[in-house]
């Protein structure tokens, strides 16, 4: 695999916890690569394994889900939802061909504008080091 | 009512009043050692002896114990009482030479030495049993009482040793006229948080306060420790802010309780909490009584404070050195990183009043200096020609001397060079930080926290006052640290906008809810036990889930969920963030 | 033991104790029987045993004590009676059967039984 | 019951030395055939304790002392038997070495007035029957049946009775004021918690005739009205006074003399005996009813009397035991009699003990007003040895020292106190010359500096100052100054102190600088105790005239200072003798002098 692989990545967002992260950190100043591409929605319980599953169909490398702490949840208990999904949903990508890190799930909250950057970072660096997703193939 | 002649004039007693209370009532001088005006009286002491003439008889009596009878002829002054004192307080100064109260007094009747030496000089107790009285009469706890008799008479506990009937109150240290008694707290804590110096178990949490009302603190009061411990078989200890409160304030059966307000808005409002400064050793908080915390400078500064407004040390001897260190647990790794904000204007304030009321020297250790707000440079400079030595550099060491002295280390950074200064009082500006409960406040309202710990705003630039769950806003310090002005300010905001969301009458609502689509929902009613907000119910007549939109907010996790995928978040509908995804991703 | 329901009853009961300890108590009556070993020989025991059962049945308050021997040896048993200031009188050879008369004539009655005096010394 | 005897022996003052006597003597009338015929009664104190066991046969009156097991057979053979007297066993003159064979003649008694201790010593006092026989609980049956409250009251104001603890109070008036003072409960107490080193005048009373007080405290709890309980309180280191006190309650209450509807007058009183807890300060009256409500003995003040404020709070009547002890005498005998002895202001009779230097030490009771010297020498038998008196200290520690030259004083209330000391309880200790005053003064501080609660600071420093002060001056390192300090630091106590004891304290202090001022001069400027007693100022010697060296002196010296050869003078090595005085006890020829 070539060096100047850039995977892309689709980072899920709730509003009120990384979306909010996300924005300090820009507003910080903090520096990081424009490889994740991010989705906005109200709450990560809103991300169904479906749209997951859409998300790597439409050539994503790698999708990370983020959201409030457990107990922060904007919606009381949304993101309980989104802990429970997630993993069940890793055990059916391996099933599906796609290395179950390609996935990965996160709580950042609105106040960990550094921790965003470094789990982006940290999730790039493992796509990187998997290689682009390719189509068809089994991993 | 008794008519009684005190020292020439003509006096008036109630019915049960002593001559002690008569005389003094009415501005004569008796001295006491054992009278206390919450206890039974006792007459050990004798020195309250007054001469005593009724019906013709002259005697000596101790006035304490001598009730106030019609027709009494009282002397307070007279040779022979002048004489029994001095004698009784020439005897007490042979007993306990050291102790400052019995030297004053005897002083007073003209003797600087004792007359009867004693072996041990040290002995402090004069046995005057205001701490056994205290103790059995108002704690209830019947701890201290004398053993032994005649010159071996102690006071003590059981076998003078440890019990479990002690509550600790300390109550005995307090009514001790000698200071004979030292309580050793094996459990430190409870006075912690309590303004300068040993306190009572009622205070004012606050001086400047309006209304100025105190509290009890029923962890400390004895009244209710007792009625704890013993399950309500002492339900009536002390009580004597009860007894001395002329307006009849005290309540001891008011109970906390719940009050439950319905309401549209909040604003929260919770402030601070000053940082704890023995947290960093280096400032070396607690080992001398005269390293003082800003807020401690406050309540000594202040005019209804412990010494008036003086600023004194702790011995009483007013300082002629005094350091303050700014940035004590701000900017601080190994504390808060955070700027306080307010620190270095009210460190001015105080090295200006230090130099209004005292002559002492003062040094201010600053990082930088932030005098940001309006007027603030001018006070400044204002300081600096008032004589105030500033040293540009951390305060990095207070060091205890030998001699009680307190020497403070630093980087001068404009000389480049370490420096220290010897000072009589070091006033440390505390960091101040989030309420140590500021979490269970958060969960309560579903704010979020900044990584500083105070609440966080909905946006920091255009949303100041605003938080992510609506109707709820935040004032003053809650937020971030503040001065005054800003925290007025904010807290304006914050009611602004409060007051313009009730003004409406009505909310509007984000349009971002949930629909089912009846066609397709198969009535698996998946979704219903999902929805944190009920609002999702089973129409059973058409066996569909529909959602109520007032309640909905929006949140999309029935959505996810819905194995058929009859529902859609409007705004945020499949079809919406696949086309997102697919628009992102369409970048190569 | 009894317990005392009025003043009468308190002093019945004091009568009654009385007897018990009139030897501790004043009285104007002592009869003297003489115990030297002639007295005894001669039978004085059991005279002052009888004299003590008379006085006894007769509920009479007197002392009953004894002496040595006073010489007249040959009147033994010998036995005093003084009442008050009264001269003493001294009966001679009295034997218990004696006794009986000599407290009925002597102490109830008043009446020196003349017949068995041997003397009388005043004062 | 006791059985009519022809004579009976009444035994006293066996302070269980001899606890086999009475068998003996039981066995012996047995065996000689006299049971029935001869009692034998164990009864209270008779007052020469000294001699004790004493024996006083009745009728008759045989007065034997020193009786022991051995003297038994002789002694039932020649009296009961024979009716002689054992001439050995008589009380023995101690000027002339007479025997004294009867009571009667024993100056010791003849020149006493026996009321109160009438019977104490002719009853047995475990037995309510014989108290009854001599005519016991008479008064009780005339002032309850009688006699109002208001009379009683009145007879008793009549005779003059002054409280027998000490302080003289008229016993009627106190009975008045507790009787006016509003109460629905009041109380009585009796005082029987003696404490003087050296008096046992209650113990005695309390032993010897328990009834007596009953009665008394009956008659005065209902001549006071609603007194339900009534107290006896007596100190714990008398135990047989406590248990012929408890035996003759209980006795009492079986008889209907004592609990509910008494002798069907429906009257009722319960008395209690409450034991002391070995405080002397208990003695005094508020401190006392401390100890009965159960706290701390410690006096309180005193602005309210105990007639209006006492035990609990009620008015309370406190009188000593002997005082309650007068009263059934006042009430059969009338306020008339009692008032026919005694003085002017100080009315009956007062019993006293004897004790130190004096020949018969022992419980006396004599009318008021009888002089010191009809005490000492015609009742006391004098000073032991024909040695010179030099004072009497009255009142117990706290009392004073009354000097020879006043021996003619009438001892009564206020002389006593006029001459500086007080009545007291009635303990009249007798010092001769060779006592020295000082050091007298300095042994009751001692006493009292241990027996001050220490409640109040004049008494408490004060006593332990005015002891440094003695002691320094008994030890040779006195200043003239000194009495001045003491004379005012005894002013201080005596004024300020909290209560009677330390009202009082200070007594022995003032009464000997008052009459002995002289002895401390000796002590402060001649460096000398002039009776010999304070060790550092004295010496021991050999008056060289006088010995005859037997070698006595020299055998019993504990330090071997003493030496010289047989039949030659003797000499003391200052330098060893550690001034015990043993050399100048055992001497025989006063050869050992002091200097």
């Amino acid at each position: 695999m070539g060096v100047d692989f850039e995977p892309r990545i689709v980072a899920f967002m709730c509003n009120w916890c990384t979306y909010a992260a996300a924005d300090t950190a820009g507003v910080s100043r903090m520096q990081q690569p424009p490889n994740v591409l991010p989705i906005r929605v109200m709450c990560s319980g809103r991300v169904s394994p479906e749209m997951v599953l859409r998300t790597f169909r439409a050539g994503a490398d790698g999708v990370l889900v983020m959201g409030c702490h457990i107990g922060d949840c904007h919606y009381n208990s949304g993101n309980h939802r989104t802990a429970k999904r997630i993993p069940l949903l890793r055990n059916l990508l391996s099933y599906a061909g796609i290395n179950p890190d390609r996935l990965r799930l996160a709580w950042v909250s609105s106040a960990e504008a550094p921790r965003f950057v470094e789990v982006t970072n940290e999730f790039i660096k493992t796509i990187r080091a998997l290689g682009p997703l390719s189509q068809g193939v089994t991993e | 009512m008794a008519t009684l002649i005190i020292d020439g004039q003509e006096v008036h007693a109630e019915e049960g009043q002593t001559v002690l209370e008569v005389a003094r009532a009415n501005g004569f001088e008796i001295p006491t050692l054992c009278y206390h005006p919450q206890l039974e009286p006792y007459g050990a002491c004798r020195l309250c002896i007054v001469e005593v003439i009724r019906r013709g008889r002259s005697r000596l009596e101790t006035s304490c114990t001598y009730p106030a009878r019609d027709g009494l002829v009282i002397k307070t002054k007279s040779p022979p009482v002048i004489e029994a004192r001095a004698v009784i307080l020439g005897l007490l100064l042979s007993r306990c030479p050291n102790v400052p109260v019995i030297q004053e007094l005897a002083l007073e009747y003209g003797i600087t030495e004792p007359p009867f030496p004693v072996e041990d000089p040290e002995e402090k107790c004069i046995l005057c049993g205001l701490c056994v009285r205290t103790c059995h009469e108002l704690v209830k706890a019947d701890v201290l009482n004398f053993s032994q008799r005649g010159i071996e008479r102690r006071v003590g506990p059981p076998f003078l040793e440890k019990t479990r009937q002690c509550i600790g109150c300390g109550a005995c240290t307090i009514v001790c006229p000698t200071g004979a008694i030292e309580i050793v707290l094996e459990q430190a804590g409870i006075y912690k948080e309590k303004p300068l110096g040993p306190t009572a178990a009622i205070w004012v949490p606050s001086l400047q306060a309006v209304p100025r009302v105190p509290v009890i603190d029923t962890d400390a009061c004895i009244r209710f420790r007792q009625n704890d411990r013993t399950e309500g078989e002492i339900a009536d200890a002390c009580g004597v802010c009860q007894m001395v409160c002329e307006a009849g304030a005290i309540n001891f059966d008011q109970q906390d309780e719940v009050v439950e307000v319905d309401v549209g808005t909040v604003i929260v409002a919770t402030g601070f909490q000053m940082w704890d400064p023995a947290q960093l050793s280096q400032y070396s908080y607690g080992k001398s009584p005269n390293i003082i915390t800003g807020m401690e400078f406050e309540h000594l500064s202040n005019a209804g404070g412990i010494t008036s407004g003086e600023i004194l040390l702790a011995d009483g001897r007013k300082p002629e050195q005094v350091a303050i260190i700014h940035c004590v647990g701000s900017r601080d790794h190994n504390a808060h990183e955070y700027c306080s904000r307010i620190c270095c204007m009210y460190s001015l304030k105080q090295a200006h009043l230090v130099r209004d009321k005292t002559d002492a020297a003062v040094y201010e250790f600053y990082m930088d200096m932030r005098a940001f707000g309006k007027g603030y440079e001018e006070f400044y400079e204002r300081v600096q020609e008032e004589g105030v030595v500033m040293i540009r550099g951390r305060g990095a060491e207070v060091e205890v001397l030998p001699d009680g002295k307190l020497r403070v280390k630093g980087e001068d950074a404009n000389l480049g060079r370490l420096v220290y200064v010897d000072v009589d009082m070091v006033v440390l500006s505390t960091a101040i930080e989030a309420p140590h409960d500021a979490n269970q406040v958060a969960a309560l309202f579903g704010l979020s926290r900044s990584v500083d710990g105070f609440f966080a705003e909905a946006h920091p630039k255009m949303r100041p006052v605003e938080t992510n769950t609506g109707g709820v806003f935040l004032a003053g310090a809650a937020q971030a640290p503040k001065d005054v002005p800003d925290t007025v300010a904010h807290a304006g905001a914050a009611a602004s906008m409060a007051l313009a969301l009730m003004d409406q009458g009505e909310v509007t609502i984000s349009p971002a809810v949930a629909v089912v689509d009846e066609e397709l929902c198969s009535g698996c009613k998946t979704c219903i036990s999902l929805c944190p907000y009920t609002a999702i119910s089973f129409i059973e007549e058409d066996n569909v889930a529909r959602v109520n939109e007032a309640l909905c907010k929006g949140c999309g996790t029935c959505v996810a969920a819905c194995p058929a995928g009859a529902i859609e978040a409007l705004h945020f509908t499949d079809e919406q963030i696949v086309a997102q995804i697919e628009g992102v991703l369409a970048w190569v | 033991m009894p317990r005392l329901k009025s003043v009468e009853e308190l002093q019945k009961l004091r009568t009654q104790l009385q007897k018990n300890i009139e030897s501790r108590t004043e009285t104007s009556t002592t009869i003297t029987v003489g115990m030297g070993t002639c007295g005894i020989a001669a039978g004085a025991r059991e005279v002052m045993q009888a004299i003590l059962a008379e006085l006894d049945k007769r509920d009479i308050n007197a002392h009953v004590t004894t002496v040595g021997c006073i010489g007249m040896c040959h009147k033994e048993p010998l036995v005093d009676i003084r009442q008050g200031d009264e001269p003493r009188i001294t009966y001679g050879n009295i034997t218990p059967a004696m006794v009986s008369r000599l407290i009925e004539d002597h102490l109830a009655n008043g009446q020196v039984v003349d017949e068995w005096v041997v003397g009388r010394v005043a004062g | 019951m006791a059985e009519r005897h022809r004579a009976d022996l009444l035994i006293s003052c066996l302070h269980g030395r001899y606890p086999e006597l009475i068998p003996t003597l039981q066995e012996e009338i047995e065996r000689r055939g006299l049971t029935g015929e001869v009692g034998v009664v164990e009864a209270g104190c008779r007052g020469l304790c000294a001699m004790g066991p004493v024996m006083l046969i009745k009728p008759g009156g045989l007065f034997y002392t020193n009786v022991q097991p051995a003297d038994v057979p002789e002694l039932v053979e020649e009296t009961l038997i024979k009716g002689r007297a054992v001439e050995r066993l008589a009380y023995k003159e101690p000027v002339t070495h007479q025997s004294v064979c009867y009571y009667e003649d024993i100056p010791f008694y003849s020149k006493q007035v026996r009321h109160v201790m009438h019977d104490c010593g002719m009853i047995d006092p475990q037995s309510i029957e014989e108290y009854i026989a001599v005519g016991g609980y008479q008064a009780l049956s005339k002032a309850l049946t009688t006699m109002t409250p208001k009379e009683i009251i009145e007879e008793v104001k009549k005779s003059g009775l002054r409280g027998r603890g000490g302080a003289g109070f008229s016993t009627g008036w106190k009975w008045e004021a507790t009787r006016q003072s509003a109460g629905d409960v009041r109380y009585a107490i009796a005082n029987g918690d003696e404490g003087d080193p050296g008096a046992f005048m209650n113990r005695s009373l309390m032993e010897g005739d328990p009834h007596a007080i009953i009665e008394g405290m009956v008659i005065g709890a209902y001549a006071i009205g609603n007194v339900r309980n009534a107290y006896i309180y007596v100190r714990d280191e008398y135990p047989l006074a406590v248990s012929n006190l408890n035996i003759a309650l209980e006795q009492a209450r079986e008889y209907g003399l004592l609990g509910e509807d008494i002798l069907g007058t429906g009257f009722d009183l319960d008395i209690k005996v409450v034991r002391g807890a070995g405080a002397f300060v208990c003695g005094e009256s508020s401190a006392l009813m401390q100890s009965v409500e159960g706290k701390v003995g410690e006096p309180r003040p005193k602005h309210y009397h105990a007639t209006e404020r006492g035990l609990w709070g009620q008015p309370t009547a406190l009188n000593n035991v002997e005082t309650w002890a007068n009263i059934p005498l006042i009430i059969n005998k009338g306020a008339e009699w009692f008032a026919s002895f005694g003085t002017e202001n100080s009315k009956g009779t007062k019993t006293f003990c004897l004790a130190g230097q004096i020949q018969n030490t022992g419980l006396i009771e004599v009318p008021m007003g009888i002089t010191l010297r009809e005490v000492i020498y015609d009742i006391g038998g004098g000073i032991p040895g024909g040695r010179e008196l030099k004072a009497v200290q009255t009142g117990g520690p706290s009392g004073g020292c009354i000097p020879a030259s006043l021996l003619d004083l009438p001892v009564d209330y206020d002389s006593l106190v006029e001459a500086g000391s007080m009545m007291g309880s009635g303990g009249m200790i007798v010092m001769d010359d060779r006592t020295c005053m000082v050091d007298i003064a300095r042994y009751f501080l001692e006493f009292l500096k241990e027996e001050s609660c220490g409640k109040c600071s004049p008494c408490r420093e004060g006593i332990r100052a005015m002891l440094e002060i003695l002691t320094r001056i008994t030890e040779g390192q006195g200043k003239m100054a000194d009495l001045e300090t003491l004379e005012t630091l005894a002013k201080t106590v005596q004024t300020a102190s909290l209560c009677g004891l330390g009202k009082s304290a200070p007594n022995p202090v003032i009464s000997t600088l008052r009459h002995f001022r002289d002895e401390y001069v000796a002590h402060i400027e001649d460096k000398k105790c002039p009776a010999g007693v304070c060790k550092a100022l004295i010496e021991y010697y050999i008056i060289e005239d006088k010995c005859l060296g037997c070698g006595l002196c020299r055998r019993k010296c504990p330090q071997g200072a003493i030496s010289g050869e047989k039949k030659e003078v003797h000499v003391i090595d200052p330098a060893l003798c550690i001034k015990c005085g043993i050399c100048r006890d055992v001497c025989k020829f006063d050869a050992v002098g002091v200097r």
